[in-house]
Protein backbone atom coordinates (compact mmCIF):
# COMPACT_ATOMS: atom_id res chain seq x y z
CA UNK A 1 0.00 0.00 0.00
CA UNK A 2 0.90 3.60 -0.71
CA UNK A 3 -0.35 6.84 0.49
CA UNK A 4 0.13 10.57 -0.12
CA UNK A 5 -1.44 12.50 2.09
CA UNK A 6 -2.06 16.36 2.28
CA UNK A 7 -4.39 17.59 5.42
CA UNK A 8 -7.50 15.89 4.17
CA UNK A 9 -6.78 14.20 1.26
CA UNK A 10 -5.76 10.82 0.64
CA UNK A 11 -5.00 8.50 -1.45
CA UNK A 12 -4.20 4.53 -1.28
CA UNK A 13 -3.07 2.22 -4.21
CA UNK A 14 -3.69 -1.07 -2.85
CA UNK A 15 -4.27 -4.62 -3.77
CA UNK A 16 -6.72 -5.04 -0.53
CA UNK A 17 -10.51 -4.40 -0.50
CA UNK A 18 -11.79 -1.31 1.72
CA UNK A 19 -14.55 -0.36 4.02
CA UNK A 20 -16.78 2.18 2.21
CA UNK A 21 -18.58 3.14 5.18
CA UNK A 22 -15.52 3.61 7.20
CA UNK A 23 -14.12 5.60 4.27
CA UNK A 24 -17.60 7.81 3.66
CA UNK A 25 -17.32 8.58 7.58
CA UNK A 26 -14.50 9.40 8.11
CA UNK A 27 -14.52 12.31 5.17
CA UNK A 28 -16.99 14.22 8.22
CA UNK A 29 -15.66 12.44 11.24
CA UNK A 30 -15.22 15.91 14.01
CA UNK A 31 -16.10 17.97 11.29
CA UNK A 32 -19.28 19.34 11.74
CA UNK A 33 -18.47 21.77 8.99
CA UNK A 34 -18.98 19.21 6.38
CA UNK A 35 -22.71 19.06 4.57
CA UNK A 36 -22.09 17.22 1.60
CA UNK A 37 -20.25 13.85 1.20
CA UNK A 38 -20.60 12.17 -2.46
CA UNK A 39 -18.94 9.23 -3.08
CA UNK A 40 -18.84 6.68 -5.61
CA UNK A 41 -17.70 3.23 -5.99
CA UNK A 42 -16.50 1.45 -9.39
CA UNK A 43 -17.04 -2.75 -9.49
CA UNK A 44 -16.29 -5.29 -11.26
CA UNK A 45 -18.50 -5.99 -14.33
CA UNK A 46 -19.56 -9.66 -14.94
CA UNK A 47 -21.62 -8.67 -19.04
CA UNK A 48 -19.30 -8.53 -22.08
CA UNK A 49 -17.29 -5.37 -21.34
CA UNK A 50 -15.33 -5.66 -25.17
CA UNK A 51 -18.72 -6.96 -26.36
CA UNK A 52 -17.44 -9.33 -27.79
CA UNK A 53 -19.69 -12.38 -26.50
CA UNK A 54 -17.48 -13.96 -23.59
CA UNK A 55 -18.00 -13.78 -19.67
CA UNK A 56 -15.36 -12.16 -18.04
CA UNK A 57 -14.22 -14.30 -14.84
CA UNK A 58 -11.62 -12.17 -13.50
CA UNK A 59 -9.54 -9.10 -14.18
CA UNK A 60 -6.21 -8.06 -13.49
CA UNK A 61 -5.30 -4.72 -12.92
CA UNK A 62 -1.85 -3.75 -13.44
CA UNK A 63 -0.49 -0.68 -12.63
CA UNK A 64 2.72 1.96 -12.69
CA UNK A 65 3.60 2.67 -8.93
CA UNK A 66 4.94 6.02 -8.08
CA UNK A 67 2.99 7.53 -11.08
CA UNK A 68 -0.13 6.36 -10.31
CA UNK A 69 -0.24 7.67 -6.96
CA UNK A 70 1.91 11.15 -8.53
CA UNK A 71 -0.81 11.03 -10.80
CA UNK A 72 -3.74 11.03 -8.31
CA UNK A 73 -2.58 13.59 -6.23
CA UNK A 74 -2.14 16.11 -8.89
CA UNK A 75 -5.93 15.23 -9.47
CA UNK A 76 -7.23 15.69 -6.17
CA UNK A 77 -5.04 18.86 -6.64
CA UNK A 78 -6.70 20.02 -9.56
CA UNK A 79 -10.11 19.73 -8.08
CA UNK A 80 -9.04 21.56 -5.02
CA UNK A 81 -8.56 24.32 -7.26
CA UNK A 82 -11.69 24.28 -8.88
CA UNK A 83 -14.05 23.90 -6.24
CA UNK A 84 -14.54 24.50 -2.30
CA UNK A 85 -13.79 20.94 -1.10
CA UNK A 86 -13.51 19.92 2.67
CA UNK A 87 -11.36 16.62 2.13
CA UNK A 88 -11.29 13.84 -0.20
CA UNK A 89 -10.70 9.97 -0.37
CA UNK A 90 -9.29 8.47 -3.38
CA UNK A 91 -8.91 4.48 -3.11
CA UNK A 92 -7.49 2.49 -6.56
CA UNK A 93 -6.83 -1.45 -6.28
CA UNK A 94 -4.33 -3.47 -8.61
CA UNK A 95 -4.17 -7.30 -8.84
CA UNK A 96 -6.93 -9.90 -9.73
CA UNK A 97 -10.35 -8.94 -8.96
CA UNK A 98 -13.01 -11.10 -9.80
CA UNK A 99 -16.96 -9.84 -10.83
CA UNK A 100 -18.68 -7.77 -7.91
CA UNK A 101 -15.81 -6.63 -6.49
CA UNK A 102 -14.72 -3.10 -5.71
CA UNK A 103 -12.50 -1.70 -8.09
CA UNK A 104 -12.08 2.15 -6.85
CA UNK A 105 -13.62 4.55 -4.72
CA UNK A 106 -13.96 8.23 -4.50
CA UNK A 107 -15.42 10.40 -1.31
CA UNK A 108 -15.48 14.24 -1.18
CA UNK A 109 -16.78 16.58 1.47
CA UNK A 110 -18.27 20.16 1.05
CA UNK A 111 -19.93 22.09 2.95
CA UNK A 112 -22.47 22.23 -0.15
CA UNK A 113 -24.01 19.05 -2.11
CA UNK A 114 -22.76 21.04 -5.52
CA UNK A 115 -19.03 20.95 -5.36
CA UNK A 116 -19.03 17.42 -4.01
CA UNK A 117 -20.95 16.31 -6.43
CA UNK A 118 -18.77 18.39 -9.33
CA UNK A 119 -15.51 17.30 -7.96
CA UNK A 120 -16.28 13.71 -7.43
CA UNK A 121 -17.13 13.14 -11.19
CA UNK A 122 -14.60 14.94 -12.18
CA UNK A 123 -12.31 12.62 -10.15
CA UNK A 124 -13.32 9.86 -11.49
CA UNK A 125 -13.53 11.00 -15.47
CA UNK A 126 -9.68 12.08 -14.80
CA UNK A 127 -8.86 9.24 -13.16
CA UNK A 128 -10.25 6.79 -16.05
CA UNK A 129 -8.27 8.84 -18.51
CA UNK A 130 -5.02 9.96 -16.50
CA UNK A 131 -4.04 7.45 -13.57
CA UNK A 132 -1.71 4.60 -15.51
CA UNK A 133 -4.23 1.53 -14.57
CA UNK A 134 -4.77 -0.85 -17.10
CA UNK A 135 -7.09 -3.79 -17.28
CA UNK A 136 -6.77 -7.37 -18.25
CA UNK A 137 -9.44 -9.66 -18.49
CA UNK A 138 -9.68 -13.58 -18.10
CA UNK A 139 -12.55 -15.07 -20.38
CA UNK A 140 -12.53 -18.65 -21.03
CA UNK A 141 -10.54 -17.79 -24.13
CA UNK A 142 -7.29 -16.24 -22.14
CA UNK A 143 -6.17 -12.89 -21.59
CA UNK A 144 -7.52 -9.95 -23.23
CA UNK A 145 -6.45 -5.65 -22.38
CA UNK A 146 -9.54 -3.91 -22.01
CA UNK A 147 -9.06 -0.93 -24.74
CA UNK A 148 -9.47 2.31 -23.84
CA UNK A 149 -13.53 3.44 -24.04
CA UNK A 150 -14.14 6.77 -26.39
CA UNK A 151 -16.72 7.99 -23.54
CA UNK A 152 -13.85 8.05 -21.26
CA UNK A 153 -12.04 10.27 -23.35
CA UNK A 154 -15.38 12.85 -23.56
CA UNK A 155 -15.88 12.64 -20.19
CA UNK A 156 -12.81 13.66 -18.88
CA UNK A 157 -12.90 16.30 -21.52
CA UNK A 158 -15.92 18.06 -20.35
CA UNK A 159 -13.36 19.67 -17.99
CA UNK A 160 -10.86 20.80 -19.79
CA UNK B 1 22.98 10.15 -21.59
CA UNK B 2 21.71 7.63 -19.75
CA UNK B 3 17.91 6.98 -19.21
CA UNK B 4 15.30 4.27 -18.11
CA UNK B 5 12.93 3.34 -20.20
CA UNK B 6 9.72 1.20 -18.94
CA UNK B 7 6.63 -0.46 -20.27
CA UNK B 8 3.54 -1.23 -19.37
CA UNK B 9 0.37 -3.82 -19.84
CA UNK B 10 0.05 -4.90 -23.63
CA UNK B 11 2.84 -2.76 -25.03
CA UNK B 12 5.00 -4.47 -22.19
CA UNK B 13 3.86 -7.99 -23.02
CA UNK B 14 4.41 -7.35 -26.73
CA UNK B 15 7.60 -6.64 -26.43
CA UNK B 16 8.94 -8.61 -23.82
CA UNK B 17 10.90 -6.49 -21.92
CA UNK B 18 9.42 -4.19 -18.55
CA UNK B 19 12.14 -2.15 -18.86
CA UNK B 20 15.96 -1.46 -20.54
CA UNK B 21 18.22 1.20 -19.87
CA UNK B 22 19.64 3.07 -22.45
CA UNK B 23 22.42 5.30 -23.24
CA UNK B 24 21.43 7.84 -25.96
CA UNK B 25 23.05 9.27 -28.75
CA UNK B 26 23.27 12.57 -29.33
CA UNK B 27 20.47 13.15 -32.11
CA UNK B 28 17.89 12.23 -29.58
CA UNK B 29 16.41 15.23 -28.15
CA UNK B 30 12.74 14.66 -27.59
CA UNK B 31 10.60 11.94 -26.68
CA UNK B 32 9.30 11.99 -30.03
CA UNK B 33 13.09 11.33 -31.04
CA UNK B 34 13.33 8.40 -28.57
CA UNK B 35 9.84 6.60 -29.46
CA UNK B 36 11.20 6.49 -33.49
CA UNK B 37 14.38 5.51 -32.42
CA UNK B 38 12.89 2.38 -30.64
CA UNK B 39 10.30 1.67 -33.16
CA UNK B 40 13.21 1.72 -36.03
CA UNK B 41 14.26 -1.81 -33.94
CA UNK B 42 11.88 -3.63 -36.12
CA UNK B 43 9.58 -6.55 -35.29
CA UNK B 44 7.61 -6.22 -32.23
CA UNK B 45 9.04 -3.02 -32.01
CA UNK B 46 6.81 -1.31 -34.69
CA UNK B 47 4.35 -1.42 -32.34
CA UNK B 48 5.85 2.04 -30.69
CA UNK B 49 5.64 3.55 -34.49
CA UNK B 50 3.59 6.50 -35.94
CA UNK B 51 0.06 6.15 -35.43
CA UNK B 52 0.00 3.49 -32.70
CA UNK B 53 -1.85 4.47 -29.88
CA UNK B 54 1.28 4.95 -27.43
CA UNK B 55 1.08 7.09 -24.66
CA UNK B 56 4.56 8.44 -22.62
CA UNK B 57 5.69 9.43 -19.71
CA UNK B 58 9.09 11.27 -18.19
CA UNK B 59 9.22 11.02 -14.45
CA UNK B 60 6.15 9.75 -13.88
CA UNK B 61 4.27 12.85 -15.77
CA UNK B 62 2.10 12.26 -18.76
CA UNK B 63 3.87 14.45 -21.58
CA UNK B 64 3.91 15.04 -25.49
CA UNK B 65 6.19 14.10 -27.79
CA UNK B 66 8.14 17.35 -27.93
CA UNK B 67 9.52 17.16 -24.68
CA UNK B 68 13.11 16.90 -24.52
CA UNK B 69 14.74 13.79 -22.56
CA UNK B 70 17.27 14.49 -19.77
CA UNK B 71 20.15 11.93 -18.62
CA UNK B 72 18.73 9.84 -15.64
CA UNK B 73 14.99 10.58 -16.64
CA UNK B 74 12.52 7.81 -15.93
CA UNK B 75 10.59 7.19 -19.68
CA UNK B 76 7.50 4.87 -19.81
CA UNK B 77 5.12 4.12 -22.63
CA UNK B 78 2.02 2.11 -22.15
CA UNK B 79 -1.27 2.22 -23.98
CA UNK B 80 -4.28 4.62 -23.29
CA UNK B 81 -5.09 3.61 -19.32
CA UNK B 82 -8.62 1.65 -18.58
CA UNK B 83 -8.57 2.65 -14.72
CA UNK B 84 -11.54 2.65 -12.50
CA UNK C 1 -40.78 3.82 9.68
CA UNK C 2 -42.32 3.57 6.32
CA UNK C 3 -41.35 2.01 2.99
CA UNK C 4 -41.86 2.38 -0.36
CA UNK C 5 -40.84 -0.54 -2.72
CA UNK C 6 -40.34 -1.37 -6.39
CA UNK C 7 -37.63 -4.62 -7.23
CA UNK C 8 -35.14 -2.51 -6.71
CA UNK C 9 -35.54 1.04 -6.17
CA UNK C 10 -36.78 1.69 -1.99
CA UNK C 11 -37.72 4.77 -0.07
CA UNK C 12 -37.47 4.99 4.11
CA UNK C 13 -38.34 7.70 5.78
CA UNK C 14 -37.55 7.49 9.63
CA UNK C 15 -35.94 8.94 12.71
CA UNK C 16 -33.25 6.30 13.41
CA UNK C 17 -29.63 6.43 11.46
CA UNK C 18 -28.71 4.56 8.80
CA UNK C 19 -25.75 2.10 7.78
CA UNK C 20 -23.79 3.88 4.74
CA UNK C 21 -21.85 0.91 3.92
CA UNK C 22 -24.39 -1.54 4.24
CA UNK C 23 -26.92 0.45 1.86
CA UNK C 24 -23.67 1.18 -0.55
CA UNK C 25 -22.99 -2.31 -0.76
CA UNK C 26 -26.54 -3.59 -0.78
CA UNK C 27 -27.37 -1.66 -4.11
CA UNK C 28 -24.93 -4.66 -6.29
CA UNK C 29 -24.92 -7.39 -3.94
CA UNK C 30 -25.05 -10.79 -5.87
CA UNK C 31 -25.68 -7.59 -8.77
CA UNK C 32 -22.43 -8.56 -11.28
CA UNK C 33 -23.87 -5.97 -13.95
CA UNK C 34 -23.56 -3.15 -11.71
CA UNK C 35 -20.75 -1.60 -12.38
CA UNK C 36 -21.11 1.77 -10.94
CA UNK C 37 -22.62 3.64 -7.38
CA UNK C 38 -22.99 7.15 -6.88
CA UNK C 39 -23.96 8.23 -3.42
CA UNK C 40 -24.42 11.26 -1.69
CA UNK C 41 -24.75 11.86 1.87
CA UNK C 42 -25.98 15.09 3.75
CA UNK C 43 -25.35 16.17 7.03
CA UNK C 44 -26.48 18.40 10.05
CA UNK C 45 -23.70 21.69 9.58
CA UNK C 46 -23.09 23.52 12.67
CA UNK C 47 -21.99 27.23 11.06
CA UNK C 48 -24.56 29.14 10.51
CA UNK C 49 -26.95 28.10 7.84
CA UNK C 50 -28.68 31.39 7.66
CA UNK C 51 -25.95 33.54 7.73
CA UNK C 52 -27.62 35.65 11.11
CA UNK C 53 -24.16 34.38 13.56
CA UNK C 54 -25.41 31.87 16.02
CA UNK C 55 -24.41 28.62 16.16
CA UNK C 56 -26.87 25.67 15.70
CA UNK C 57 -27.43 23.69 18.37
CA UNK C 58 -29.79 21.11 16.36
CA UNK C 59 -32.70 21.21 14.59
CA UNK C 60 -35.82 18.92 14.07
CA UNK C 61 -36.64 18.09 11.04
CA UNK C 62 -41.00 17.75 10.40
CA UNK C 63 -42.27 16.37 7.28
CA UNK C 64 -46.00 15.10 5.60
CA UNK C 65 -46.30 11.60 6.16
CA UNK C 66 -47.58 9.79 3.52
CA UNK C 67 -46.33 12.84 0.90
CA UNK C 68 -43.14 12.55 1.74
CA UNK C 69 -42.80 8.96 0.71
CA UNK C 70 -45.33 9.68 -2.15
CA UNK C 71 -42.78 12.72 -3.65
CA UNK C 72 -39.61 10.42 -3.04
CA UNK C 73 -41.34 7.76 -5.14
CA UNK C 74 -41.94 10.17 -7.89
CA UNK C 75 -38.94 11.84 -8.01
CA UNK C 76 -37.47 7.69 -7.97
CA UNK C 77 -39.31 7.22 -11.17
CA UNK C 78 -38.87 10.03 -13.22
CA UNK C 79 -35.00 9.51 -12.60
CA UNK C 80 -35.50 5.66 -13.52
CA UNK C 81 -36.91 7.61 -16.89
CA UNK C 82 -34.37 9.59 -17.70
CA UNK C 83 -31.61 7.38 -17.09
CA UNK C 84 -30.72 3.65 -17.23
CA UNK C 85 -30.38 2.48 -13.78
CA UNK C 86 -30.08 -0.56 -12.03
CA UNK C 87 -31.14 0.51 -8.59
CA UNK C 88 -31.86 3.42 -5.98
CA UNK C 89 -31.84 3.70 -2.64
CA UNK C 90 -33.58 6.89 -0.79
CA UNK C 91 -33.56 7.67 3.03
CA UNK C 92 -34.40 10.85 4.60
CA UNK C 93 -34.35 11.31 8.47
CA UNK C 94 -37.18 13.56 10.70
CA UNK C 95 -36.81 14.73 14.03
CA UNK C 96 -34.34 15.91 16.16
CA UNK C 97 -30.66 16.18 14.95
CA UNK C 98 -27.34 17.83 16.12
CA UNK C 99 -24.62 18.56 14.15
CA UNK C 100 -22.29 16.08 12.18
CA UNK C 101 -25.42 14.17 11.90
CA UNK C 102 -26.65 12.30 8.81
CA UNK C 103 -29.89 13.84 7.21
CA UNK C 104 -30.40 11.94 4.12
CA UNK C 105 -29.04 9.60 1.86
CA UNK C 106 -29.40 8.64 -1.80
CA UNK C 107 -27.37 6.30 -3.42
CA UNK C 108 -28.21 5.03 -7.33
CA UNK C 109 -26.99 1.88 -9.13
CA UNK C 110 -25.97 1.66 -12.57
CA UNK C 111 -23.92 -0.51 -15.26
CA UNK C 112 -21.69 3.23 -15.83
CA UNK C 113 -20.92 5.90 -13.79
CA UNK C 114 -22.35 8.95 -16.10
CA UNK C 115 -26.08 7.68 -15.37
CA UNK C 116 -25.29 7.04 -11.55
CA UNK C 117 -24.04 10.36 -11.14
CA UNK C 118 -26.47 12.19 -12.94
CA UNK C 119 -29.10 10.65 -11.06
CA UNK C 120 -27.90 10.89 -8.00
CA UNK C 121 -27.65 14.34 -8.14
CA UNK C 122 -30.77 14.27 -9.90
CA UNK C 123 -32.66 12.94 -6.88
CA UNK C 124 -31.15 16.09 -4.48
CA UNK C 125 -31.59 18.51 -6.16
CA UNK C 126 -35.60 17.25 -6.30
CA UNK C 127 -35.72 16.17 -2.93
CA UNK C 128 -34.64 19.71 -1.25
CA UNK C 129 -37.42 21.36 -3.79
CA UNK C 130 -40.30 18.98 -4.03
CA UNK C 131 -40.01 16.57 -0.78
CA UNK C 132 -41.90 18.16 2.10
CA UNK C 133 -39.65 18.27 4.56
CA UNK C 134 -38.99 21.25 7.09
CA UNK C 135 -36.29 22.37 9.33
CA UNK C 136 -36.34 24.09 12.35
CA UNK C 137 -33.11 25.25 13.94
CA UNK C 138 -32.91 25.35 17.65
CA UNK C 139 -30.51 28.12 18.12
CA UNK C 140 -29.16 29.89 21.58
CA UNK C 141 -32.13 32.68 20.80
CA UNK C 142 -34.92 30.04 19.65
CA UNK C 143 -36.41 28.20 17.14
CA UNK C 144 -35.36 29.31 13.63
CA UNK C 145 -37.80 27.59 10.78
CA UNK C 146 -34.53 27.76 7.72
CA UNK C 147 -35.65 29.68 4.72
CA UNK C 148 -35.80 27.40 1.43
CA UNK C 149 -32.67 28.86 -0.72
CA UNK C 150 -32.93 29.93 -3.93
CA UNK C 151 -30.00 27.95 -5.01
CA UNK C 152 -31.99 24.74 -4.29
CA UNK C 153 -34.89 25.85 -7.22
CA UNK C 154 -31.78 26.95 -9.52
CA UNK C 155 -30.28 23.41 -8.85
CA UNK C 156 -33.83 21.60 -9.93
CA UNK C 157 -34.94 23.83 -12.63
CA UNK C 158 -31.66 22.48 -14.42
CA UNK C 159 -33.46 18.98 -15.13
CA UNK C 160 -36.42 20.64 -16.25
CA UNK D 1 -68.28 18.90 -0.27
CA UNK D 2 -66.06 18.47 2.50
CA UNK D 3 -62.53 18.59 2.52
CA UNK D 4 -59.45 18.43 4.85
CA UNK D 5 -57.00 20.74 5.32
CA UNK D 6 -53.77 20.20 6.56
CA UNK D 7 -51.04 23.12 7.39
CA UNK D 8 -47.27 22.30 8.19
CA UNK D 9 -43.99 23.73 9.60
CA UNK D 10 -43.69 27.89 10.05
CA UNK D 11 -47.38 28.26 8.59
CA UNK D 12 -48.91 25.78 11.44
CA UNK D 13 -47.37 27.60 13.93
CA UNK D 14 -48.90 31.26 12.53
CA UNK D 15 -51.55 29.33 11.87
CA UNK D 16 -52.24 27.45 15.46
CA UNK D 17 -53.67 24.69 13.24
CA UNK D 18 -52.35 21.54 12.21
CA UNK D 19 -55.69 20.33 10.42
CA UNK D 20 -59.20 20.84 10.21
CA UNK D 21 -62.29 19.77 8.12
CA UNK D 22 -64.13 22.41 6.25
CA UNK D 23 -67.41 22.60 4.35
CA UNK D 24 -66.99 24.14 1.04
CA UNK D 25 -69.44 26.64 -0.53
CA UNK D 26 -70.32 26.13 -4.19
CA UNK D 27 -68.18 29.23 -5.09
CA UNK D 28 -64.91 27.73 -4.40
CA UNK D 29 -63.62 25.46 -7.17
CA UNK D 30 -60.46 25.57 -7.16
CA UNK D 31 -57.35 25.48 -4.68
CA UNK D 32 -57.03 29.27 -5.28
CA UNK D 33 -60.59 29.84 -4.44
CA UNK D 34 -59.95 28.01 -0.87
CA UNK D 35 -56.64 29.63 -0.72
CA UNK D 36 -58.03 33.36 -1.07
CA UNK D 37 -61.28 32.15 1.76
CA UNK D 38 -58.83 31.29 4.21
CA UNK D 39 -56.97 34.27 3.65
CA UNK D 40 -59.90 36.26 4.06
CA UNK D 41 -60.63 35.06 7.71
CA UNK D 42 -58.11 37.99 8.72
CA UNK D 43 -55.35 37.89 11.39
CA UNK D 44 -52.95 35.21 11.18
CA UNK D 45 -55.15 33.94 8.15
CA UNK D 46 -52.99 36.17 6.14
CA UNK D 47 -49.77 34.25 5.46
CA UNK D 48 -52.26 32.49 3.67
CA UNK D 49 -52.90 35.52 0.99
CA UNK D 50 -51.48 36.36 -1.91
CA UNK D 51 -48.14 37.02 -3.00
CA UNK D 52 -47.07 35.08 0.57
CA UNK D 53 -44.71 32.45 -0.60
CA UNK D 54 -47.15 29.08 0.23
CA UNK D 55 -46.99 25.69 -1.77
CA UNK D 56 -49.87 23.32 -1.81
CA UNK D 57 -50.53 20.01 -2.25
CA UNK D 58 -54.42 18.26 -3.40
CA UNK D 59 -53.95 14.50 -2.09
CA UNK D 60 -50.40 14.67 -1.33
CA UNK D 61 -48.80 16.17 -4.90
CA UNK D 62 -47.93 19.77 -4.81
CA UNK D 63 -50.18 21.41 -7.44
CA UNK D 64 -51.10 25.17 -8.60
CA UNK D 65 -53.50 26.98 -7.44
CA UNK D 66 -55.74 26.50 -11.00
CA UNK D 67 -56.33 22.93 -10.01
CA UNK D 68 -59.88 21.98 -9.12
CA UNK D 69 -60.56 21.17 -5.60
CA UNK D 70 -62.87 18.10 -5.43
CA UNK D 71 -65.41 16.41 -2.28
CA UNK D 72 -62.95 14.46 0.21
CA UNK D 73 -59.96 15.96 -0.59
CA UNK D 74 -56.89 16.21 1.13
CA UNK D 75 -55.04 19.72 0.73
CA UNK D 76 -52.20 20.83 2.56
CA UNK D 77 -50.82 24.22 2.71
CA UNK D 78 -47.10 24.68 3.52
CA UNK D 79 -43.91 26.83 3.34
CA UNK D 80 -41.26 25.92 0.59
CA UNK D 81 -39.76 22.81 1.50
CA UNK D 82 -35.87 22.75 3.20
CA UNK D 83 -35.23 19.36 3.95
CA UNK D 84 -32.00 17.09 2.63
Amino acid sequence: MSEIQRQNDSVSVQEADFDVGAEIAALSAGRVEVGAVASFVGLVRADKLSGEGSEVSAMTLEHYPGMTEKSLDAIIADANGRWSLLGTRVIHRFGRLVPGERIVFVGVASSHRGDAFAACEFIMDYLKTRAPFWKKEDTPEGGRWVDAREADDEAASRWD
Amino acid sequence: MSVKVLYFASLRETLGYSHETLTLSADIATLGDLRAHLAHRGGVWEALGEGRNVRAAINQEMVGADVAVADRDEIAFFPPVTGG
